[in-house]
Formats: C-alpha cells, structure tokens, sequence
C-alpha cells in the first residue's frame, strides 16, 4: 500500500487545483499594488474587493466588515490583543475557555504578563463550555469573551448563539474562533451575535497563510499591525491578492459544496467511529459524539502513548495526528484532554482522525485494521498494560 | 524527524518483553509525562547480566532507547552497565532530536534502578550507584522556554 | 502606445516566472503541514528549511536566526514591539529616524501611546540620517535603534555599518528596515553589525504577503504572534511553506543577477535623472545623487501637485508613484520630503520613479516625453505657477 | 477610483485659464494640503455671470470639481451661483471618493470667495454670503481617525 491516506485535515488541506488555478493571474500579469493610483492597480484592487464580498457572503455580513491577515493565529492575537487595549479604560478582564487554540491561550498569557486579568472557563466532560460559569464570571471590567465556535481536537461545537446572547446581555464583546467551523458548519454572525470571528484559509482547501478577522461595524478596534492604510487602516502591509483571490474561490466553492460534503464526512466519521469503539477494547471517543464536527474523530485508546501510534501509523502510509499540529513535540499531554477530565497517561494515548470528503470507506477499512494492530503491539510493549492485565488476573 | 536506527529499534525493539522470576526489575518515569520504561534483568552470581528485558509506554524514542539500551547492557557486568551513559545510548542511535534527549536519560535511568532493586535485594551496595530518580524532566532549550 | 510601462518597482514587483514554478508544487502535492509528525510533512519542512538556509547564506547569516512574517511590515512591527517589551527593564527609550516606513512609524506611535519614549532623528537635505544627532540622542534607557538601510521614497542609503557601530559601542541594538535595500544592495549582517533586519519579497520579484526577520542569535526577543511553535517557538502560525520557498528562489535569483541586473539599472536610472533634470525646469531631484537605490529616481516638479501628474501620466500608461503606495490617498505630502526639508507646495509635487531592469532605453525617452508634456499642461493649470510668473515679470 | 464624468474633467478642464481684468477673484485652499483653487468671474451689471474661468494647484478630484464648478455657475446670476452647493458639484460628476469630498467643499468656497470678492470691490452686501475660509479640511472618516 504505497498511497497515502491523509486523515489530518484539522491540521491542515490541499489547495484545491480550482484555487490555484484562480491565484495565477495575480503572480503574473496583475501584479499590481492595490493601494497605488493607476488603473493597473484597480484590477488588484478590485480581486480583493471581490474577494472580500465573497467571504462576507457566507457569512451574512457585509464586506467592509472582512479584514485580511497572515492566518487565524493572527487573526486570534488581533482580536484578544487589540480589544483588551481599545476598552482598556472600561476594564481589563477577559474571558475564554480552557480549550482554545494556543493562539488564543498564549495570547492570554502574554496580556497576562502586560496586567490584563483573564478568567479560563471549563468544560464539561464532552468538551461543551460550561455556561453557568461563563455568566457567573462576567465583570463590570470584562471587555470580551472569546470562545471557541468548534475544537481543533476533539470537534465538539459551542454553543455560540447562547454565549452571543450572555455577551449582548452584559454588554461583552464576543469573539470567536472559527479557524475549524468555517467551510464545516453554517455560520451567520448576526443570528448568532458575533462581535469578531477569526478564520482561515488552509483549512478549507484554501493556501496557507492567510485567514480573516471579522470585524462587526462598530467595533471600535485598532489595528494590531501598524504600518500603511491598507485594509481601510486596520491591517497594515502590502495586500496579499493572490492568497485573497484563493481564499474567496475555496470559500465559494465550501460553500456550495457544504450540504454533500459534510453528509459525506458524516458517514464516514461515524462508520469510523463506532468501528473503533466496538473492535478495539479500552478505548472511549473523546467529545461530544453529536454535536462535533462532521469530520472529527477522536479516541483515547488506554495504555499506550500517542506518538509511538503516528508514527507507527506513518509506517503504514496513515497521516494523523495526536493533538494540535503545533504542539506535537511537546512533552505536555493536550490541555484539552485535560480539560474534558481525562488523566494524563490517558490523555497521552490520544489520536485525532479528522476526514476529508474524498476519503473512503476503504481507506477507513485499512485505517481500523492498522490501528488495531498497531494499538495491540504497544499494548504489549506497554509497562501499564501489564500492571493492569496483573491486576485484572489478581482480582479474578 | 529520527534517525534510520532510532526508527529501527522503535519500529523492531530488541529485548522487548517480561524475564518470569528476574532477579531485579526497575521502573522509572511516570505517565504525567508520557514515559514510562521498566527493565527487568537476570544477573548470574559473578554480576553477569545474562539477560535484560524491556517494556516501554512512551514515544518512539522512548521505545528505541530503551531497546538500545537493553543491547548494551546485555552480557555485561554489573560494573559495565553501570558505565552506560544516556551519552553512549544517544550515540549508538546516531542521535535524537534535542526534545527526545530526555528519553535517553530515562533508559539510563532505567538501568540503574532495576541494579538498584538489585543492590536491595541482595543486600550489597554497588559502587558508583545512586538511589534513581523515579521522574526524568524534560531538559528544555532555554530558548523555548524564553518564548511561553 | 497601448503596452503600460511598469515604473513603480518600489510599490511592488511582478512575480517571477521561476518563482511561481518554485511554489506550485507546495500547493498541490506537497501540501503537508510542517509541523506534523508524519513522514509527508517532513517534506514541508525540509522544504521551509532549505529556503531559510537560502535566504541566510544571502546575509552572510545562519538559517536558525531567520524567521518569516507575513510580510516587511510585520517583520518591523516585531522589532519594534518584542524589543520594547523584551527590554523594559533595561529602559523604554527607542531611537529611530524621521524617514522611516510607516511600518516603523505607525508602531513607534502605538509604542508611545503605551508609554515608551521615541527620539526621531533628523535627516540632512540628501536623506541622511546625522549621525552626531543619533549618538547623543542614546540614553542609559536607550534599547534600540531602528534606522532604514535605504529610503523607499528617495532611495537614500543610509550609513549603516556606522550606525551598527555606534550601536555596539553602546550597548544598544540595532535593526534596520531593509524592505527596499534587500536584493538590490549587497548585505552582510555580521559585518555591518546589524542585530535585527526586515524583508519583504514583493519587492524582489517573490510574492506579497511573506517576509522575514532576521533575529541575531543571542538577541532575547520573544514572538509577536502567540500561539504554536512554529519558527521555533518564535513566530506563530501555520507556515506558508509555498511562499517561503518562492521567497528562496527569489533571494537565489536576485543574488546571481544582482551585479549585471543593478548595473542595467544604474545607468537607465542615471539616463533618466539627467534627462528629466536638464530637460524640464524648475525641477529637483530628491534625495543623495549617489548614495542612493540603483532603481530609484524622485523628482519634484515645482507649483504642481503629484497626484494629477501620476493620473496624467498613467492615461498615457506609465505607472508612476507620488510616495510611499500605501499612503497615496492621504492628503499629507511625504513626510520623507519634509524631512529633508521642502516646502509643503513643493513636497507635494513629487513623483517616483522606480525601475527594474526590464525597463528599456525606449521607454524611457517616451516617458520623459510625457512628463515633459504633461507638467507644462499643469503648470498652465496652476495658480501657484501664475503667481510665479508674475512675479518673474513684475522684477524685470 | 473616479468617475468617467470626474476623469473628463480633469483631462479636459472647462473654462480653464485666466480672465484679463476680471469682475473679481477669488483664491482658496492652501499649498500645506495639497489645493489651491483660483476662480475668475466676469459679471455684468444684472449680476449675471457672464464668464468664469479657473486655476487649479491639486488633484484629479480638485481640477474636477473646479471645472465643473465654473460650468455650473456660468450664465447664472449671483443669487443663483450662491446656491451651487458641493453636493451639486459632487452630484454632476456622479459622485467623489470619501477622502476626495473636501474637494467639492472647496470647489463651492471658490466660487463664494470671487463672489466676496465683488461685493467688496462693489461697496455692496449680497445675501447669504459669509466671509469664506480660505482654507477647507479634510473631512475624514470617523473610522479612519480612530486608526491613526
Ligand atoms: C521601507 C519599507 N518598509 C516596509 C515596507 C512594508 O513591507 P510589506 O508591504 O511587505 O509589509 C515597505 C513596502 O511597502 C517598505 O518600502
Ligand atoms: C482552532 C484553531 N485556531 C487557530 C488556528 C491557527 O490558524 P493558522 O494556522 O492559520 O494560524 C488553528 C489551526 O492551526 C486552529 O485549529
């Protein structure tokens, strides 16, 4: 079996051959800088526009509302970072969750050292934040609440048109991380009361390197990088229109896709699902098991280590992942694991399946064996296997 | 992200199993952080260690060091293998990456405590040998650490 | 006369053909995420690698010590704030010239606003930072000094092993903005003493929306955007490995051909000054006649205003600058000119010209002709040019 | 970024020029922003404006709306020029950009200042007619401010 079967694609996708195919022009002919006078420049000027209104479309909000940036680790620093210091004079606390990307997290931390407060909600043992706390946590000095729309890890969905309305209620800015919902799930920022939502682009087919923070009208924040006027004086440097032009068409064609594709994952994501649950002894799925995202799964299998897995797994031409991309290599077991309550030699023997539409239920079947045999072998090899196996033996 | 022979002994470990009745065993690392490793030795009466058996939870290099290490050891004295550094480990596997160099220090760990079980045991005190740390931490780049 | 002649190489540059070839493969094959622990994914970050060794060897510098940003102006925004931050204990002095970007600019604003203190040097009537100035404006608190390699307006190159050397003297680090020198200027950070350095690729033919920082190995400073460990642990992000390795082939490319290529412009820039300057009165040429960029010609024409001309111009299909691109619009005239010390009338009536060394002889003698022209239509125009002659006539 | 109407305007400026000994003139704008706009008017004695003619130091938008400023009030009386307002400069060049509508502002404060000037050259009052600033702000968007 020399194909590979990519079951990463939380971490990250393919650029689709429409989108690159939609970039080209604008290496080449309509190079043009956006923010120069002469019509040459307009024709670049006017991609991006489009693009903008494009994405706005699916979102149900408007283009001049679309702000540009390098990705949703951008996007995520600009929101936390830019509001905690536009209200700083109303207070300096800010809410989010146990769960989020470390783009959030290590944001917090670093508003943290600069003297903001930040209070870090948890979740329930499916990975839902839990609400009551949310609202008990409120200030007068809270200036926003950063949640979430859906996991990286372990998919499970927020509730998000409820924590729009507690925002509204107490008058809190909302932002929400939406680098893993958008492409996957409908989203409508005013239905559900959305301030500020981060995306990007390489996780929905789209390149790498370019994601949006949504800006609702009215939000009075600044720009995070300073420099020229571009992006109506919010986001400085040059415009990236050939990633703009791509991000667009992969939105556009998520879009229109998104009712078969997600039905498609769905199928897949539960046949894989509950064939690992009833094959392979000792294992639970980690979030909540309806309300995740079309295209995750994610298992404990007890007793093993999750690096050990993958690579084990790569052996065999299967490319998954054990947690966040990101932190692979670190020795901490994932803190969303934790958060959900899992101890940590639990946590540690993670492993993250996120689909695709264009995997198949061969693939699958293939994937279920390996891992099987795979989980079997470190078994064996597991010191903590064998303590249990005594244990189970002396309890007989 | 390993080298050739790391993945060799994760991919076919050496020595990997349980010894029935051996004369020592030692444990080292705890689950918090993702390693475990436990050797079980069968040692002669001239301290010849005759045969040596691993079982790891961790990493791929937690599995290769361990393997690597048992080979070291194997047929040795008491004496020899207590000069089996995570050094000698590392270089026998041609290497790991500095975020695994932790595991090496955890087979040499592993080493030394079931010779220390051994030492109870018999009542004897071996030279050189100190009480093992159950809990190997990760040695970070003073870089990394400057940037969370 | 229907081809456009491209003379705004400093606003951006088109992407080379190789360089779009370099990329493509990162798209669509080899869309990994670096990051990941799986064998396909090592192609990625081999591939990462592989440019930044490319892009160190063109600095004289080490692969480790450089990081990509999204761009020239990111790269400047992390100097600046990471070493404000990084050395607050030290002091929150930061010294820099009043000629720079707004990437530095803008940030050495927000700086303010959160409490540090900025000292802008003058510059002398070419452009050139006064160096007396620089050295008793270093105060105990000073952390940095930030000044351009050379200017994007009036492509002034500024004096920079004497600035790295004052820098050393005093314990201060130095960086410098080198979005315009980087590919037209040989540099060697080691040997100019320089800690810190931004690029940008658009400006060599490689793709807008990718730079780098270089960070001198020993430099303390922490990452600008939080969240994974990406760039080791110093830039967050999921990395565009496409750009990056089209960057590479761009540093590659500009490195080979930088003697002939800079030599070509030299003599069309030199071409082009003397005709405009002999041929078209009341006219200056902006900034030093030989320290300058070898493909930067700025010329203010006396009682008319920039924008009409570039509008003018670009009817006749020459797209030209006024300034910086990114601050046309502004109703300020550069204050880069200002700087050296021209009115606001004639500050306002600037025009830049920058060139690759595509550009021929040709189309440079029909430009000529068309400046010509056209600031005698608006000089016709102008009441400011009345008034002139008028006072021409009363003194005769 | 302009209109068709904007760009023929300024490639093509109406009554551009001077008028030798005009019935007035009036100068506004100022070189530190970028304008300066000078209106001739030639009035005959039933207060009608008989001819205009303008010079602009500015941009695109500038020599637009001063052309189109002159056709407007050509043949006009006095009352009726008064009337002439930026909107209506804006609105026959279907429209300006946001940051070019200071433009239009001082396209109308032209064509008061000549006025100001025949009344005070005349000894008379006209209705409606204040002093013009000879110099127009930019009227920047709110949101624009809020970033820099
Ligand atoms: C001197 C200088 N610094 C910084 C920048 C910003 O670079 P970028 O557009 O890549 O953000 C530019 C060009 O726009 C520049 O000319
Ligand atoms: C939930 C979430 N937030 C933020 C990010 C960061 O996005 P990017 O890699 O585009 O910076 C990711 C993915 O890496 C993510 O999954």
């Amino acid at each position: 079996m020399e194909k590979k079967i990519y079951l990463d694609n939380a971490a990250t996708t393919k650029t689709r051959p429409e989108v690159v195919e939609a970039m080209l022009p604008y290496f080449g002919e309509l190079y043009g800088n956006p923010s120069s006078v002469y019509e040459f420049s307009a024709l670049s000027k006017k991609a991006l526009d489009e693009s903008r209104a494009t994405i706005a479309s699916a979102l149900g909000c408007d283009g001049s509302e679309i702000y540009f940036t390098s990705g949703g680790t951008e996007a995520d620093n600009w929101a936390l970072i830019a509001t905690a210091e536009a209200y700083e004079q109303k207070g300096k606390h800010i809410i989010t969750s146990k769960i989020e990307h470390h783009a959030v997290l290590h944001t917090c931390e670093y508003l943290e050292k600069r003297g903001f407060e930040v209070t870090y909600i948890d979740v329930d043992e499916n990975g839902i934040v839990k609400l009551d706390q949310l609202e008990k946590a409120i200030r007068p000095t809270t200036t926003l609440i950063s949640i979430m729309f859906a996991n990286n890890e372990i998919g499970t969905i927020q509730p998000i048109k409820e924590i729009g309305e507690i925002a509204k209620k107490h008058n809190v800015l909302f932002h929400t991380d939406a680098v893993q919902a958008f492409g996957q799930l409908e989203i409508n920022v005013k239905d559900l009361g959305i301030d500020m939502l981060s995306a990007s682009a390489h996780k929905l087919n789209g390149p790498k390197g370019i994601g949006f923070l949504y800006i609702r009208k009215g939000v009075k924040i600044r720009s995070f990088i300073h420099g020229g006027a571009q992006e109506r004086g919010r986001r400085a440097g040059t415009e990236n229109v050939p990633y703009a032009v791509g991000f667009a068409k992969a939105v556009e064609i998520a879009v229109k896709t998104m009712k078969e594709r997600t039905e498609k994952e769905l199928q897949l994501r539960d046949y894989l699902i509950k064939r690992i649950l009833s094959e392979i002894p000792y294992t639970r799925l980690n979030g909540h098991r309806t309300k995740r995202l079309p295209n995750n799964a994610n298992f404990s299998f007890q007793f093993i280590e999750g690096e050990s897995l993958l690579i084990m797994l790569d052996m065999k031409n299967i490319c998954a992942s054990s947690g966040s991309a990101c932190t692979s290599g670190s020795l901490d077991p994932s803190h969303v694991l934790l958060a959900i309550g899992l101890p940590h030699e639990i946590a540690h023997g993670s492993l993250r399946l996120t689909l695709s539409h264009e995997n198949t239920f061969e693939e699958l079947d293939y994937t279920v064996e390996v891992i099987k045999e795979t989980v079997e072998k470190l078994r064996k090899m597991s010191p903590l296997y064998e303590d249990f196996v005594r244990s189970l033996n002396a309890n007989r | 992200m390993y080298t050739q022979k790391v993945m060799d002994h994760f991919m076919n470990p050496r020595n990997m199993g349980e010894i029935e009745n051996p004369s020592c065993v030692g444990t080292v690392g705890n689950a918090k952080c993702g390693d475990i490793m436990r050797m079980y030795m069968d040692i002669d009466e001239n301290g010849i260690i005759r045969d040596v058996k691993f079982k790891t939870f961790g990493c791929g290099a937690a599995v290769a060091t361990s393997s690597m290490a048992t080979e070291l050891v194997k047929g040795k004295t008491i004496e020899e293998a207590l000069k089996v550094t995570n050094k000698a480990v590392m270089e026998a596997l041609d290497g790991l990456p500095p975020v695994k160099v932790h595991c090496s220090l955890l087979a040499e760990e592993a080493i030394h405590a079931a010779l220390w079980d051994y030492a109870e045991k018999h009542g004897i005190k071996i030279e050189g040998l100190k009480k093992p740390k159950s809990d190997i931490h990760e040695d970070e780049e003073e870089m990394d650490k400057a940037n969370y």
